[in-house]
């Protein structure tokens, strides 16, 4: 895996590996260069099977972690490709056409995180939620019990905290 | 383990709130200022004659006992609508097998509404899917009859803070029986059934008559939270 | 016997057929659970049923073609059974039998059928349109087995009155159709199949893919009529094939015994097998069970 | 005069689906055909499909988002509850996460316990898909036997673990507690039961001509469409791809266990009907094999600080396992604290349902919709999430 990352590191501008048990490669790409990187592990190293395509929201950093990750049913090995974007004006390459899947992912992302990729099928379309009216939903600053709050009320219930009552009854002397 | 008291006669879910002072910089419209504006209320005009616009009448009762002699009909043939909404539904699989059959107590599941008679929510409701239940138990010829199985079509039960599915679905339709648990095991469903099946030879269940009576009230619920209202208003 | 009385004794015997075929609908909702490891509903269920489905409150029409849809259906079950002998011998239960009343029940069984088109097309409903379509395609195909094995019996017995088809098989089981036109009987009884849509010919009312087939919107106390006609049609269907194929029944308990084992013929096929698309159907009545009926047309006509 | 027929591009016919003269169905929310609360909307020419989208979303519940909000301990009851019919993958799979940042050792009786669990739920989740798959022919009677026999099964797991669907059994560093008195000897009498079960459905529905006349050819999955379409689990052991994760990325016990993949060449419902039944025998000999391998004593669970102020490492893993549906998988970033970052799962129905059968519906009758749409095994509640 270090030496795939070393070979790759001489065509991509890659930082920040790490290799978890031996098979589990991450690192952190640049945002202009993740399709023909993706193009490249697909098409030369052997990495044809896109697992997912995932979004960490870095609300402190401002910053959103886009995470693909694709592996080799060869020497069964994972590269996670992570690439940073700006929080506030999120867009990123799209990835449809080398995966048929990828569309629906980006369909998701662009719904959950209000991420844009220009040129992927079907993105504007509601996929999950329809006639949402909120921020994306999976946003970090989206608060989702006040939206509860706001929209729906609840009955009311005679309820015992379940933190506090695991705490009396697990671990009374803590 | 079965609730049958619904305050019924609660208010309508309160709005919003006044939270306009809260500045936001998101670029998103804010849900905090929603004032009940609909993206789309109804379909269009044109389109309105394809669907009845009588209101529901409350139905009246015949002769008591010609009525008991229904009520007796209507209790020992009970039609499931095959419409799983939730978790629950995986529970409906069993239920018509061979452990628990119900078919020996005269109930089917029913694949059209326009023929069920029973509403079987199966748990969580998704907004998504409010709409369709709306529109289901809207299509179904009364008297119908609601049982809402598993503990967050009560009261949201784990998804208390999800932002997509209702907590509370009495405010949306009439249920006549609560069965909780997550899940409820299929006896318990089974005692639900049976609990239904009193209440309708009691004459109790009379949930279409209250959709009818309160139908503002359940209209306005709805229309708060379902917020892509493309659908007929009335539709019998 | 004078008309007035022929026609009480007629709706006597509509009223025997109906709770007849209604408690046979029961019994096969019971055999079918059986099959599947079930108890299955009481056997009176379809009467419980059919009471449920007229003490509903609100109905709803999309129209007067709508209304008449169940109407044509139920007319067609009760004309079906009208022309059709049902003990021989009895002068009490023979309805309106006539010297070519084979030929008004053949016309009569597919009378309902078209109806119910007419009816169910107006409902609107895509599943219902998609049904209608398939079963008219199906009901095509099944006609022309049921068309040649009549055809071959009327050919064999030289007559169109069903009691002289029933009087020719009279003195020993040896003398039903079933032993001295086989090939008839059996392209009549595969046809049957596709009657009664039980599987594999069930296309029609396939519940995961057009659940319930055309009478989708049908609710209330149209559901009600139709599942009355059930009871009818099965009861009339039955007592034609006892009469032109198993020699007829001179009482009462043979005629429900003959009935129940020529019923449990499709319903012991229906518990077993999938069920074919429209165009297999198709491709199954048109291939074998007609060959066959040609031959038994041929065989006694040459 | 305008042609009945549509222009033929590229040898395939090209409809005009604005010109209104196709038909358009919707399958479902509302519908016994469709695997769960899912929909799909068809636009069909004659009987024959020309356009399929898939709608999903009626069981969103935004899991993902409310597992930010809770501890960890607190995420087990909501895991589950992504797939109903096999929660046990989700708890799994969430343990492992955790215990891979958190770098824990499992004790070995531990690991046979969760390799039993993950099976026994297998076999669960496979007689009710056959079940779906013989009733989506119309063969209503092997669904009734299946789904009768699946109670069974749940009977164990909830003399085992105290509940019949949601069993959150596996805990981080262990699971709950060991097997009860007795419970082995019943265990073989279900597996027992259930190989007698197979070969029943062997005769009436495998072999059966019309069933063979309607699957055979329906919806040809080819060895190219696999890495396009993420094709994973017995979907492209249908189709001659031999890819186990229990074979190729051992975990767990798999490695101490004699097994091998199950493999059909044709791609088509029938192949994967087929495979299904297979692994239904397989998993069956896995759990016999595990039943008598197993350490009788020991420990099964690994002493834990308190579980409410668990403080995972920061870091980001991905774990995956073999779920009956193909590679299920569990994306964990943790940033230190007490609660989950966030957690993305990777279910897949997710490609099966949405990019997949959204092309293989397209030339497909109607009738075969349903059977077609069993036959890829799609779960609508791991799709949303």
């Amino acid at each position: 895996m270090e030496q795939l990352y070393n070979n790759l590191s001489l065509q991509f501008e890659l930082n920040d590996f790490m290799l978890r048990h031996g098979t589990q490669a991450s690192f952190i790409a640049k945002r202009e260069q993740l399709v023909s990187l993706l193009t490249n592990l697909r098409d030369i190293h052997g990495y044809t099977h896109l697992v997912m395509v995932t979004c960490v929201d870095w609300l402190e950093d401002k910053l959103f972690q886009l995470t693909y990750i694709v592996h080799n049913h060869h020497d069964q090995s994972d590269i996670i490709v992570k690439v940073l974007i700006d929080r506030d004006m999120p867009e990123m390459d799209s990835i449809h056409h080398l995966w048929e899947q990828g569309r629906v992912f980006q369909r998701e992302l662009h719904e959950m995180f209000g991420i844009s990729f220009p040129g992927s099928p079907g993105q504007d379309e509601p996929m999950i939620l329809e006639g949402w009216q909120g921020p994306p939903p999976m946003r970090r600053d989206f608060d989702t019990k006040e939206y509860c709050e706001a929209n729906y009320s609840n009955r009311e219930r005679d309820s015992r905290e379940p933190e506090e009552h695991m705490q009396r009854k697990l671990y009374p002397e803590d | 383990m079965i609730d049958n008291e619904i305050n019924y006669d609660s208010e309508p879910v309160a709005n919003a709130g006044d939270n306009s002072s809260n500045p936001t910089t998101s670029a998103y419209p804010d849900w905090r200022k929603d004032d009940n504006t609909l993206t789309n209320a109804g379909l269009p005009d044109e389109e309105q004659e394809w669907f009845c616009d009588a209101r529901p009448q409350p139905a009246r009762k015949s002769w008591q006992p010609i009525e008991d002699f229904l009520n007796w009909a209507r209790a020992n043939s009970l039609w499931i609508l095959a419409f799983g909404t939730g978790c629950g539904a995986i529970e409906l699989r069993p239920l018509v097998t061979s452990r628990y059959d119900i078919s020996r107590l005269g109930m089917q599941p029913r694949p059209t509404p326009r023929q069920a008679n029973v509403f079987m929510i199966g748990g969580y409701v998704s907004i998504k899917t409010l709409k369709r239940i709306v529109r289901s138990y809207e299509q179904m010829q009364g008297p119908k009859f609601v049982v809402a199985v598993c503990s967050c079509a009560i009261n949201g039960g784990m998804y208390w803070d999800s932002y997509n599915t209702v907590k509370r679905i009495d405010e949306y339709i009439p249920v006549d029986v609560y069965v909780t648990g997550c899940m409820p095991r299929p006896e318990a469903v089974l005692a639900g059934f049976t609990k239904l099946k009193e209440l309708i030879k009691a004459g109790k269940a009379e949930g279409q008559n209250l959709y009818a009576e309160k139908f503002d009230w359940y209209k306005e619920n709805q229309k708060k939270v379902i917020k892509d209202w493309n659908m007929p208003d009335y539709n019998w | 016997m004078s008309i007035a009385l022929k026609i009480v004794w007629a709706f006597i015997s509509l009223g025997v057929v109906t709770v007849w075929g209604l408690t046979l609908n029961g019994i096969v909702h019971k055999i079918f659970a059986r099959v599947q490891g079930r108890l299955g509903p009481p056997v009176w269920q379809p009467f419980i049923d059919i009471a449920k489905n007229n003490a509903i409150r609100t109905a709803i029409t999309h129209g007067i073609m709508f209304y008449l849809g169940p109407v044509f259906r139920i007319a067609g079950g009760i004309g079906t059974y009208m022309f059709i002998p049902v003990l021989f011998g009895s002068a009490y239960f023979s309805n309106f039998s006539m010297s070519g009343d084979i030929l008004l029940v053949m016309y009569f069984i597919f009378f309902g059928q078209l109806g119910m088109a007419l009816g169910a097309g107006e409902g609107g409903h895509p599943y219902s349109a998609i049904a209608v379509s398939r079963g008219l395609a199906q009901m095509t195909a099944f006609e022309v087995p049921f068309a040649l094995s009549i055809i071959s019996l009327v050919v064999q017995y030289g007559t169109l009155s069903i009691t002289e088809i029933v009087a020719a098989q009279q003195g020993s089981f040896l003398n039903w159709t079933l032993f001295t036109n086989p090939l008839a009987v059996i392209a009549a009884m595969i046809a049957m199949l596709g009657m009664n849509m039980y599987n594999p010919f069930s296309v029609v009312i396939a519940p995961q893919e057009i659940p319930i087939g055309p009478p989708t919107e049908y609710q209330a106390s149209f559901m009600g009529l139709l599942a009355t006609n059930r009871g009818i049609f099965a009861g009339a269907k039955l007592v034609l094939y006892m009469n032109l194929f198993f020699g007829g029944a001179t009482n009462l308990p043979i005629l429900m015994l003959k009935t129940f084992s020529i019923y449990m013929f499709s319903v012991f096929i229906g518990a077993a097998y999938p069920r074919f698309r429209t165009e297999n159907s198709i491709r199954f009545f048109l291939k074998y069970p007609t060959i066959l009926g040609i031959i038994s047309v041929l065989l006694f006509s040459l | 005069m305008e042609s009945l027929y549509p222009p033929i591009v590229n040898g395939k016919a090209v409809y005009d689906l604005e010109s209104q003269k196709y038909l358009k169905m919707w399958q479902g929310p509302q519908h016994p055909g469709v695997t769960g609360n899912m929909s799909l909307e068809l636009d069909i020419c004659g009987d024959e499909v020309i356009k399929c989208d898939t709608h999903v979303g009626y069981l969103h519940r935004g899991f993902e988002k409310l597992m930010e909000r809770r501890r960890y301990i607190n995420c087990f009851p909501i895991v589950c509850r992504i797939c109903v019919p096999e929660p046990d993958t989700n708890e799994y799979l969430f343990a492992t996460a955790m215990e891979d940042l958190m770098g824990m050792e499992i004790p070995e009786r531990a690991l046979w316990l969760r390799t039993l669990n993950l099976e026994l739920s297998r076999l669960a989740s496979f007689l009710m898909w056959i079940g779906g798959q013989s009733g989506a022919f119309g063969m209503g009677t092997v669904a009734q036997w299946t789904i009768a026999y699946r109670d069974y099964v749940l009977d164990l797991f909830e003399e085992w673990t105290g509940a019949r669907i949601y069993h959150m059994y596996m805990t981080p560093g262990g699971v709950r507690g060991a097997l009860p008195e007795g419970w082995v000897n019943r265990a073989h009498k279900v597996l027992d039961g259930a190989s007698k079960l197979l070969d029943e459905i062997r005769h009436v529905m495998l072999n059966n001509a019309i069933f063979k006349q309607r699957a055979v050819g329906l919806g040809t999955i080819t060895p190219d469409m696999m890495d396009r379409y993420g094709i994973v689990g017995p979907n492209a052991r249908g189709s001659g791809v031999a890819r186990d994760i229990r074979m190729d990325m051992p975990y767990l016990v798999y490695p101490l266990l004699d097994f091998n993949i199950e493999t059909e060449s044709a791609g088509d419902a029938y192949a994967r009907t087929v495979v299904r039944w297979k692994e239904i025998h397989q998993s069956i000999s896995l759990i016999r094999q595990i039943l008598a391998k197993m350490p009788q004593s020991g420990a099964v669970h690994t002493t834990l600080p308190n579980v409410l102020h668990l403080k995972v490492p920061a870091g980001q893993t991905y774990v995956r396992a073999e779920s009956t549906r193909g590679e299920y998988g569990y994306f964990m970033v943790s940033d230190g604290s007490e609660f989950p970052r966030k957690v993305t799962v990777r279910g897949p129905s997710y490609t099966h349902a949405m990019a997949l059968l959204e092309d293989l519906a397209v030339g497909v009758n109607i009738a075969d919709i349903a059977g077609l749409m069993v036959s890829l095994h799609t779960y609508p509640p791991e799709i949303e999430r």
